[in-house]
């Protein structure tokens, strides 16, 4: 029995003393998965997965704290894109987080608009651009949608626009499967 | 044929052969339909940037006068098809699969039809080939062929490239389509004068003329026109679709494969539409822009089939009306042929440059679909396609957004000729996928671009922010230190405090709000058409 | 990610959270061991008995391990309780033993149970931690039973043949017959056992989709799992 | 810094070692004599169902001796032989014989000859991999086939009739399956000419010998 | 010679670890959703299982058996794979980081891979010696490469498949595996032992 | 006033996924015909009994997945597995057996992968294997052919022993059965005989050797009208090539991996190793070349992947055949290369038009 112990507790040992050598010495900074799964992320910042941005919200499913189907602005897309990142099943949408909506952009309506500065505070990516006292905008090419200057505007001035159809951006939409031949 | 010595030619992978249909619309010559109402002038009718107008609403303008000039380099100016004011100047619909509307410029004719003043080169030989080119560009000639790219570029070797063969594309070899046909019948003449205009701007060797070996009157015409130039050759070669597909065509002829994301030009060769050179001969012979082309009017559905010499523009539901067309029999409108052209959204639509065919088409002659069958993996359809795909495999990656796969089995070499559709026994809308598939990989790159354009601009508010904020502090700071100098520390910690106290409520309002947001807010949006039709799926399962 | 709710830890361990039904761990075990009942009862229990003692040991050591040596003094942790219960099986029940073979062994990288280790037991007090691994070790005992009865009725037309090995000589009665059945080979082949358990797990699914259709009548038809493939 | 994180480390590990280890071993203190009693009592079962246990009163389970005869007992191993004695006379040998011809491998049998009348007292496979529902009837859990050996000896039948039916012997086949029985059959019938040759050697205790055959006899 | 060649047709084919005797079945079943993991995965058990089947015999033969300690096996065993395991990860860390990034998140699943522990008992209970642990360790973890690679390519084809909603994802993948047991129930016989 | 709209191509060829089927099916005729003559009503009953059951089960999966049953039933595919299925089980098995073998054909290797299109493995072949594992038995015994039986059972009387079990008085099971050529050889040469023994062993019945005289190869290459039957199979097979419904690749891939392995053994060691016609004549292995191996759901995509997987299909057969532990396994084979063919189709693409040749 004491050789027993004797035996085992020395193999413990020297493989304990490797593990806090390895420890040390192979430490690894920072993890580049989180900026793998942040650059899937729409960058709507949104919010809209309950992390104040993408980036929490990247960091949170990278520990572990959050699932990959909370970002409803990046859909079905981002959450295939995840799953495949990380080697997991994809899933539905949690509709708890909201539904994918089509891609939309903030109009002023600069007649009402007070220039109070309100939504230039809470626009995340600084899409909007005025001065105090006079009359905003929003660079459409900048904006991503993210509805965050509309509830702080006092006059309601801000709506949300689907992004038009041209022709330039027009894609060939999946096939539509007729209801008989329907292979899903 | 009698005498010629036959060409050796080559083949190429795959390829189908649908029913002709060709018949119908080459039993009367070539007419010109009566001048329309309103004309209607889409700005963007070819490949590249739309062209910019250079008119007012309510000018007078004249047959051949440019209303819309080329802007960039890939771009063709518009000309006015016949003499009239500009009555409108904005979105209209457009032939385009979309549906959609693009920006145009509408003309009332005012029935004189008059010219502006022509001014033909003279000689062509003693003017720069770049002179050329630009008369060309200001012709606003556009591939007459189908794609509709501006054929200056075409025309333009660059400086280190030896274009040997000149190939004129009169293989036409989608069904119904017979416009090439019709004008190589009846005016040769001027294919050979664009012939000749061409070769020389390009100093190109030889020139072979393919026609497909069902159209032996336009070959017997061609062969009469070309007699005499030396090293011209008419060849004809075996009906097959789609050969008239330019790396297709340039391997028959040639035995060389134009390598992917290449240009003919990277195997000496230059590849132009007859109607094309037709075009370029009227440009330069006779300064006449392109405003007109000739379209064939076909399909169960119209009385007298037959091609029309159309002023671009013109309403295509007025053509059918001159042809004995019955719009009420029509099953479905297509511009282009059944294998390669887009259907149509209503039939008011005007003509474009790349118009080469109204199929107005009954039932009888293109059925239904049928019902889409499971893709059973018998690979007919990769034993049809000319470019030697797999279209199942393509398939199979485009159904599930694969977008990863579909372009490790080469997805941007396929060139939508439809011949995998068409032979598949399952029905399945293959080419659809295809281009579902190439459209989502660009939006995808445009959004990728964009939410990195938006993770920038993100992390530099975020920045400026935290420097904001080390400032105030800093500010804070030494306005503390100033006041503890002068004993009134007290005050300015209650105010701080106060200030800490203020921007926490803020802090928790602004979350609240968040969360209240998250709340309802996100979920009253309503559910657009792909979500709600997913669910039903989904409730049948 | 602490729920010290006992009815949801109940919840998870024997059916929401299934190890083997949802988890999919510890399959091995659960594959090689199931084609008699008796075999997955034993193995289950034994299984069982070593999740319940080493959630308990490590959620009292969790705050002692250093991060890097977490893991190998876990599979330490369980390889000792491990032994233990296989010295303890070849003493009382031996017959079993030898028809459990190396499993038994085995349990030690039984995934499920450094899987609770992991992200239970090192995160929560000892009460919760016994209670879960109770609850998963019951979770996965009986899907063993289920699926070992299920294979040993097809596959040879018996239930609880062996009984006597862990009940003693008084069971042999248990043994059933199943007439003049004697049985579908396949269901207690390897092949078998993987679509064995691929039809319990497809079951388990089908029930779960019923129970949120029901739920969710009311209102709009809430997304069922919805695969990518739409 | 690194020396103390790995002295931390190796501690820990090694104090967890210790106490694991103790355990066990405390454990393995007590299981110890059970666990071989078990092992006995699981060899003695399997070879009273050979020998009835009446028959003997020998220490059957230690009394072994170690053979090779890879022409007769179908494996290049050396082979355990038990022996079972009667007040210290020869009752029978079990000889743990392979049947190297199955239809999947090789079945392992345990054949209990009589030494006074060379007869065979029973048969029974310890172990074999032959197809379930087909070959798998040599099991005595499956059939009683396995017990027809039983009174057989070299001349009863004679050499021809130590065959499957089909072949002209006494031996039923199963349906479907020859092979499988034809192999079994061979085993049982050489074991039975090798206890024949060297039944008296088996039973000296410790006594190392050679013979012509290549026979490597020894206890072990 | 030959028998080396018999153990690795019958560790790959006739008598698969995962398909047969059911063993590594939990990355067999989770690391198989994408074809490159699984290659990764291949590897990376490959070589630890090599190394460890003969780690744990030499821990077997020179530590355990003349010490009489033959009951401590599946402690020492596991303590051992651990050790292999994290050396690994040292020495790919170290000489290789392409391969570390490949490899690396892979190697710390290995430890409770029941196939390591299955082989390192398995070479005891049929009493191999050196040169048959190693290339019975390498031929186990051949044949789970092979049947790992194999699903992988046959899961990523079913994901695009019209499978009934209660049977995607796990239990059709299970079927699937169940299926391939099958077919590699061909090879019986190829080996008689 | 809006039009309908469609995705070009708009013009459709004629193909349909039912016509293939149906050819497939005409193709069989020749093989079945020859089965028929010589194995008795068996192989026709057993035929009906699978193709019922294929459809109730097709029909009643399409239900309880709410698919439109008429649409899918009608591409018929479930009848071609039935039928492949139903001729590959011995003549005189039970009913029950086939019934269950295409339910599980059906069900579980077709219907749970999403039916038609989607299933990995081949759906005939699983219901093959998986009886041939669960009930042995049932599974190695066959019918000498008719000629050559001691017993020639009437159709009546096969339908009796088929649904009820009982066989004509006075004749027992063991009598009417005996294993198949492969079977023989097989056994034989574990028992160290040589080829050239069992060959005379298993004789020629009258048909044959009359048509030996006539054409020479035939007769005792794949023993007792086995050859003609495969020859049946050749026939339909050649037509499904000729119109295009099979590429030409996998039977000639998997024929000639056979031949080559077969040939090459035969040359080494003639005593111990059956002739490559031997090998090509026997068992089921025309059929499977023909319909079974170009099964186009299962088998691999491009035609160098094909090349692939009908030689390995063709080794596989062969190792099996020859050191396995089953007399013919094409079945096996067939399986084990349906598991590779993702992989197959991964790695073998054409050369697409303007990419530079390797
Ligand atoms: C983006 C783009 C750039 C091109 N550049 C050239 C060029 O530089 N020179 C040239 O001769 N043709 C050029 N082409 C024309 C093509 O070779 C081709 O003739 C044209 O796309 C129409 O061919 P298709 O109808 O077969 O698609 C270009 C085409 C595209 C789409
Ligand atoms: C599938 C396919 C079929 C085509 N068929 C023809 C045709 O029949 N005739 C033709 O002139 N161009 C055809 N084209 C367009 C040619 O590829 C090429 O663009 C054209 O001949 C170039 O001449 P252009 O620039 O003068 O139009 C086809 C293209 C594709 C992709
Ligand atoms: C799948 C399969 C498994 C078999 N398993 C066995 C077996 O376990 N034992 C056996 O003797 N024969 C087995 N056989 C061989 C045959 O049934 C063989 O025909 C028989 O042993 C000898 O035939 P006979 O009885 O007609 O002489 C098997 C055959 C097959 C196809
Ligand atoms: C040439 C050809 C061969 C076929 N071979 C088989 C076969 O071997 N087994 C089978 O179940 N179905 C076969 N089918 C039918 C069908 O393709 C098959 O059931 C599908 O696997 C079902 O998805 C075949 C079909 C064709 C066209
Ligand atoms: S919901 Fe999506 S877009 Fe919005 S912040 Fe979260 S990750 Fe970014
Ligand atoms: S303008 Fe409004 S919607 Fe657009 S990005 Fe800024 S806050 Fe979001
Ligand atoms: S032709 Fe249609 S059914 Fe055949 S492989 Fe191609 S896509 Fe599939
Ligand atoms: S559409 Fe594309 S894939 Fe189909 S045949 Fe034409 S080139 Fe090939
Ligand atoms: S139980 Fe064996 S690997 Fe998980």
């Amino acid at each position: 029995m004491i050789i027993a112990i004797i035996a085992l507790s020395v193999l413990a040992v020297a493989f304990g003393l490797t593990l806090g050598y390895a420890a040390i010495r192979f430490k690894v900074e920072g993890d580049p998965l989180v900026d793998r799964i942040d650059a899937l992320l729409p960058q709507t910042q949104c919010g809209q997965c309950g992390f104040p941005g993408c980036r929490p919200y990247a960091e949170a499913i990278a520990g572990g704290n959050a699932d990959i189907n909370q970002c409803p602005p990046g859909g079905e897309a981002t959450i295939m894109a995840l799953a495949d990142l990380l080697d997991r099943d994809p899933k539905p949408l949690n509709p708890e987080n909201g539904q994918e909506k089509s891609k939309t952009v903030a109009i002023i309506d600069e007649m009402r608009c007070i220039g109070c500065t309100l939504c230039i505070q809470a626009c995340p990516v600084d899409a909007i651009v005025g001065a105090a006292k006079h009359m905003h905008t929003v660079i459409a090419e900048e904006c991503t949608g993210c509805n965050l200057c509309v509830p702080p505007c006092p006059v309601d001035c801000i709506d949300m626009a689907p992004v038009k159809q041209n022709i330039l951006a027009w894609k060939w939409p999946y096939p539509e499967q007729k209801a008989a031949g329907r292979t899903t | 044929m009698i005498g010629a010595i036959r060409r050796q030619l080559w083949t190429f992978h795959g390829g189908v052969h649908p029913v002709q249909h060709k018949h119908v619309s080459t039993q009367s010559p070539i007419r010109r339909p009566r001048l329309p109402q309103r004309i209607v002038l889409p700005l963007h009718q070819h490949i590249g940037e739309p062209a910019e107008v250079v008119v007012k609403v309510g000018d007078h303008v004249l047959k051949g006068q440019m209303i819309a000039h080329a802007t960039g380099y890939v771009s063709a100016p518009v000309h006015a098809s016949t003499s009239g004011k500009v009555v409108d100047i904005g979105e209209a619909p457009i032939p385009h699969p979309s549906g959609l509307s693009a920006s145009c410029i509408v003309i009332e004719p005012d029935g004189e039809d008059r010219w502006i003043e022509h001014s033909p080169v003279e000689n062509y030989r003693e003017i720069a080939p770049s002179a050329l080119r630009n008369i060309i560009r200001e012709a606003g000639i556009v591939g007459l062929g189908g794609a509709g790219f501006p054929s200056y570029i075409k025309l333009n070797p660059g400086h280190h490239k030896m274009v040997k063969t000149l190939v004129l594309n009169g293989v036409e070899c989608e069904p119904f389509i017979t416009c090439d046909d019709m004008l190589m019948r009846e005016r040769a003449d001027m294919i050979r004068g664009g012939i000749e205009i061409i070769r020389h701007a390009l100093q190109a060797e030889e020139c072979l003329i393919a026609i497909e070996d069902n159209k032996t009157a336009a070959f017997e015409s061609m062969r009469k026109a070309v007699a005499g130039m030396d090293k011209v050759e008419v060849v004809q070669v075996p009906t097959l679709y789609p050969q008239g597909s330019e790396k297709q065509l340039v391997r028959v002829l040639t035995g060389k494969e134009v390598p992917r994301d290449g240009l003919c030009l990277n195997v000496g060769v230059v590849c132009v539409n007859v109607g094309t050179a037709a075009a370029v001969h009227r440009a330069i012979h006779l300064g006449e822009p392109l405003i007109s082309r000739i379209v064939t009017i076909t399909g169960g559905a119209v009385g007298q089939p037959c091609n029309l010499e159309v002023l671009i523009g013109t309403p295509m539901n007025e053509l059918l009306s001159q042809c004995d067309g019955d719009i009420s029999r029509i099953e479905r409108m297509i511009m282009g042929g059944p294998m390669m052209g887009f259907a149509l959204h209503r039939s008011d639509l005007p003509v474009i440059k790349t118009t080469n065919c109204v199929l107005a088409a009954t039932v009888t002659d293109l059925p239904p679909a049928r019902p889409v069958m499971p893709c059973i993996r018998c690979g007919a359809c990769a034993d049809a396609c000319p470019v030697n795909l797999l279209p199942q495999q393509l398939y199979w990656h485009s159904k599930t957004k694969d977008l990863d796969k579909v372009q490790e089995y080469d997805l941007f070499d396929c060139i939508e000729c439809g011949a995998c559709s068409y032979v598949c026994p399952s029905n399945i809308p293959l080419v659809q996928y295809f281009r579902y598939a190439k459209g989502d990989i660009w939006t995808r790159e445009r959004e990728k671009e964009k939410s990195e354009l938006a993770r920038k601009r993100h992390e530099s508010r975020q920045k400026r922010l935290e420097r904001e904020k080390a400032e105030r502090e800093a500010k804070r700071q030494q306005k503390k230190s100033a006041l503890d100098a002068t004993g009134m520390a007290e005050k300015g910690q209650e105010e701080a405090a106060a200030a800490l106290q203020r921007a926490e409520t803020r802090r928790d309002a602004a979350l609240r709000e968040a969360e209240k947001r998250r709340g309802e807010g996100w979920q009253e949006g309503t559910k657009d058409d792909a979500s709600r039709t997913r669910e039903s799926e989904r409730d049948s399962n | 990610m602490a729920q010290n709710n006992f009815a949801t830890i109940a919840r998870d361990g024997l059916w929401n959270n299934n190890p083997a039904l949802v988890q999919i761990l510890g399959l091995c075990p659960l594959l090689a061991v199931t084609n008699t009942t008796i075999n997955g009862i034993g193995l289950g229990v034994a299984t069982m008995m070593t999740l319940v003692v080493s959630n308990g040991i490590i959620s009292l050591i969790r705050n002692w391990v250093t991060p890097e040596i977490r893991l190998p003094v876990f599979v330490l942790v369980i390889a000792c309780i491990v032994t233990v219960i296989e010295l303890a099986m070849n003493a009382y029940f031996h017959e079993l033993y030898n028809l459990l073979g190396i499993f038994i062994a085995l349990i030690v990288t039984n995934c499920n149970i450094i899987a609770r280790a992991e992200s239970f037991a090192s995160r929560n007090p000892l009460l919760p931690a016994l209670f879960d691994g109770l609850m998963m070790g019951t979770g996965f005992l009986l899907v063993l039973v289920a699926l070992g009865a299920m294979r040993e009725m097809i596959g040879s037309g018996t239930l609880f043949a062996n009984a006597h090995l862990m009940f003693g000589e008084s069971a042999r009665a248990l043994t059933i017959r199943l007439g003049d059945y004697h049985g579908m080979l396949l269901a207690i082949l390897p092949p078998g056992a993987f679509i064995g358990l691929g039809l319990l797990i497809a079951l388990k699914n089908a029930i779960d989709r019923r129970r949120a259709e029901r739920k969710a009548v009311p209102a709009v038809a809430v997304a069922a799992p919805e695969p990518h493939t739409a | 810094m690194l020396l103390r994180h790995m002295a931390v480390t190796a501690v820990l590990l090694g104090a967890f070692a210790v106490f694991g280890t103790a355990l066990v071993a405390l454990t393995e203190n007590d299981t110890r004599d059970l666990i071989a009693q078990n092992e006995r009592e699981a060899l003695r079962r399997k070879l009273n169902e050979v020998i009835p246990k009446n028959e003997y009163d020998n220490s059957i389970t230690t009394d072994t001796v170690q053979v090779v005869s890879k022409p007769l007992l179908g494996s290049a191993k050396p082979i355990t032989v038990y022996r079972a004695r009667k007040q210290g006379e020869p009752v029978a040998a079990v000889i743990t014989t392979v049947a190297p011809d199955g239809y999947t491998g090789a079945i392992t049998l345990l054949v209990a000859v009589r030494y006074q009348d060379e007869a065979i007292m029973g048969v029974r496979v310890i172990h074999h991999r032959e197809t379930p529902g087909l070959g798998d009837w040599i099991d005595s859990e499956r059939s009683d086939w396995i017990g027809h050996f039983t009174g057989h000896s070299l001349s009863d039948p004679n050499e021809l009739g130590w065959r499957v039916t089909k072949d002209g012997g006494i031996f039923d086949q199963f349906t479907g399956a020859t092979i499988t029985p034809r192999a079994v059959v061979k085993a049982v019938h050489n074991s039975l000419k090798y206890f024949s040759a060297h039944k008296d050697e088996l039973f000296q205790s410790g006594v190392a010998a050679k013979d012509a055959a290549g026979v490597d006899h020894g206890t072990e | 010679m030959t028998e080396y060649v018999l153990i690795l047709i019958s560790t790959i084919l006739v008598n698969n670890f995962v398909l047969t005797k059911f063993l590594g079945l939990c990355p067999f079943m989770g690391v198989s959703r994408k074809l490159e993991t699984a290659i990764g995965m291949g590897l990376a058990t490959t070589f630890v299982l090599t190394l460890s089947s003969v780690c744990s015999y030499l821990a077997d033969t020179y530590l355990l058996a003349p010490l009489g300690l033959e009951y401590l096996r599946t402690i020492t065993f596991i303590l051992v794979i651990a050790a292999v395991v994290q050396f690994t990860e040292m020495v790919i860390h170290k000489t290789s980081p392409v391969l570390y990034q490949v490899l690396g998140i892979f190697l710390p699943l290995i430890t409770t891979n029941c196939a390591v522990l299955g082989v390192a008992l398995l070479n005891v209970k049929q009493e191999y010696g050196f040169m048959e642990s190693a290339v019975y360790g390498f031929g186990a973890s051949v044949g789970f490469t092979l049947v790992l690679v194999l699903f992988a390519a046959m899961r990523e084809r079913i994901t695009a498949s019209d499978v009934p909603l209660s049977f995607r994802g796990p239990p059709i993948a299970l079927i699937t595996a169940g299926l391939m047991a099958l077919a590699f129930m061909g090879f019986t016989g190829l080996i008689r032992e | 006033m809006p039009l309908t709209t469609s995705t070009s191509p708009h013009a459709k060829g004629h193909a349909s996924v039912t016509a293939v089927m149906l050819q497939v099916l005409l193709a069989l005729i020749p093989g079945v015909a020859a089965y028929v003559w010589f194995f008795g009503w068996g192989v026709v009953i057993n035929i009906t009994i699978a193709a019922t059951a294929a459809v109730a089960a097709e029909s009643a999966m399409l239900i309880i997945r709410k698919r439109p049953v008429r649409q899918y039933l009608g591409d018929c595919s479930a009848l071609v597995t039935a039928v492949l299925l139903g001729m590959a089980l011995p003549p005189l098995s039970p009913w029950w057996l086939t019934v269950i073998g295409v339910i599980f054909a059906i069900v579980v290797a077709k219907q749970l992968y999403g039916g038609l299109g989607f299933n990995p493995f081949n759906p005939a072949m699983v219901g093959y294997v998986v009886l041939l594992v669960s009930f042995p038995v049932e599974m190695t015994s066959w019918l000498p052919i008719s000629t050559f039986s001691s017993y020639d059972m009437s159709f009546l009387e096969t339908a009796a022993f088929i649904f009820g079990g009982q066989l004509p008085p006075g004749i027992t099971y063991d009598a009417l059965t005996e294993a198949t050529p492969l079977d023989t050889l097989k056994n034989n040469l574990g028992q160290g005989n040589t080829v050239a023994e069992i060959r005379a062993q298993l004789g020629l019945d009258d048909v044959t050797s009359l048509l030996l005289s006539v054409i020479p190869i035939f007769g005792t290459i794949g023993g007792k009208g086995w050859e003609w039957v495969n020859a049946g199979f050749l026939l339909g097979g050649l037509w499904l090539i000729y119109r295009k419904i099979i590429g030409w690749q996998i039977p000639v891939a998997m024929l000639g991996a056979m031949a080559l392995i077969s040939g090459a053994f035969a040359l080494y060691d003639p005593g111990h190793h059956a002739s490559p016609l031997f090998h090509l004549f026997s068992g089921s292995v025309m059929l499977g070349a023909f319909f079974i191996a170009t099964d186009p759901v299962t088998a691999a995509a491009s035609p160098t992947g094909r090349l692939v997987y009908g030689a390995g299909i063709g080794i596989f057969v062969y190792v099996i055949r020859v050191w396995g532990g089953y007399p013919d396994s094409i079945a096996f084979s067939v399986l084990l290369m349906n598991m590779v063919v993702p992989i197959i189709d991964n790695h073998f693409k054409p050369r697409v038009f303007g990419h530079g040749r390797k």
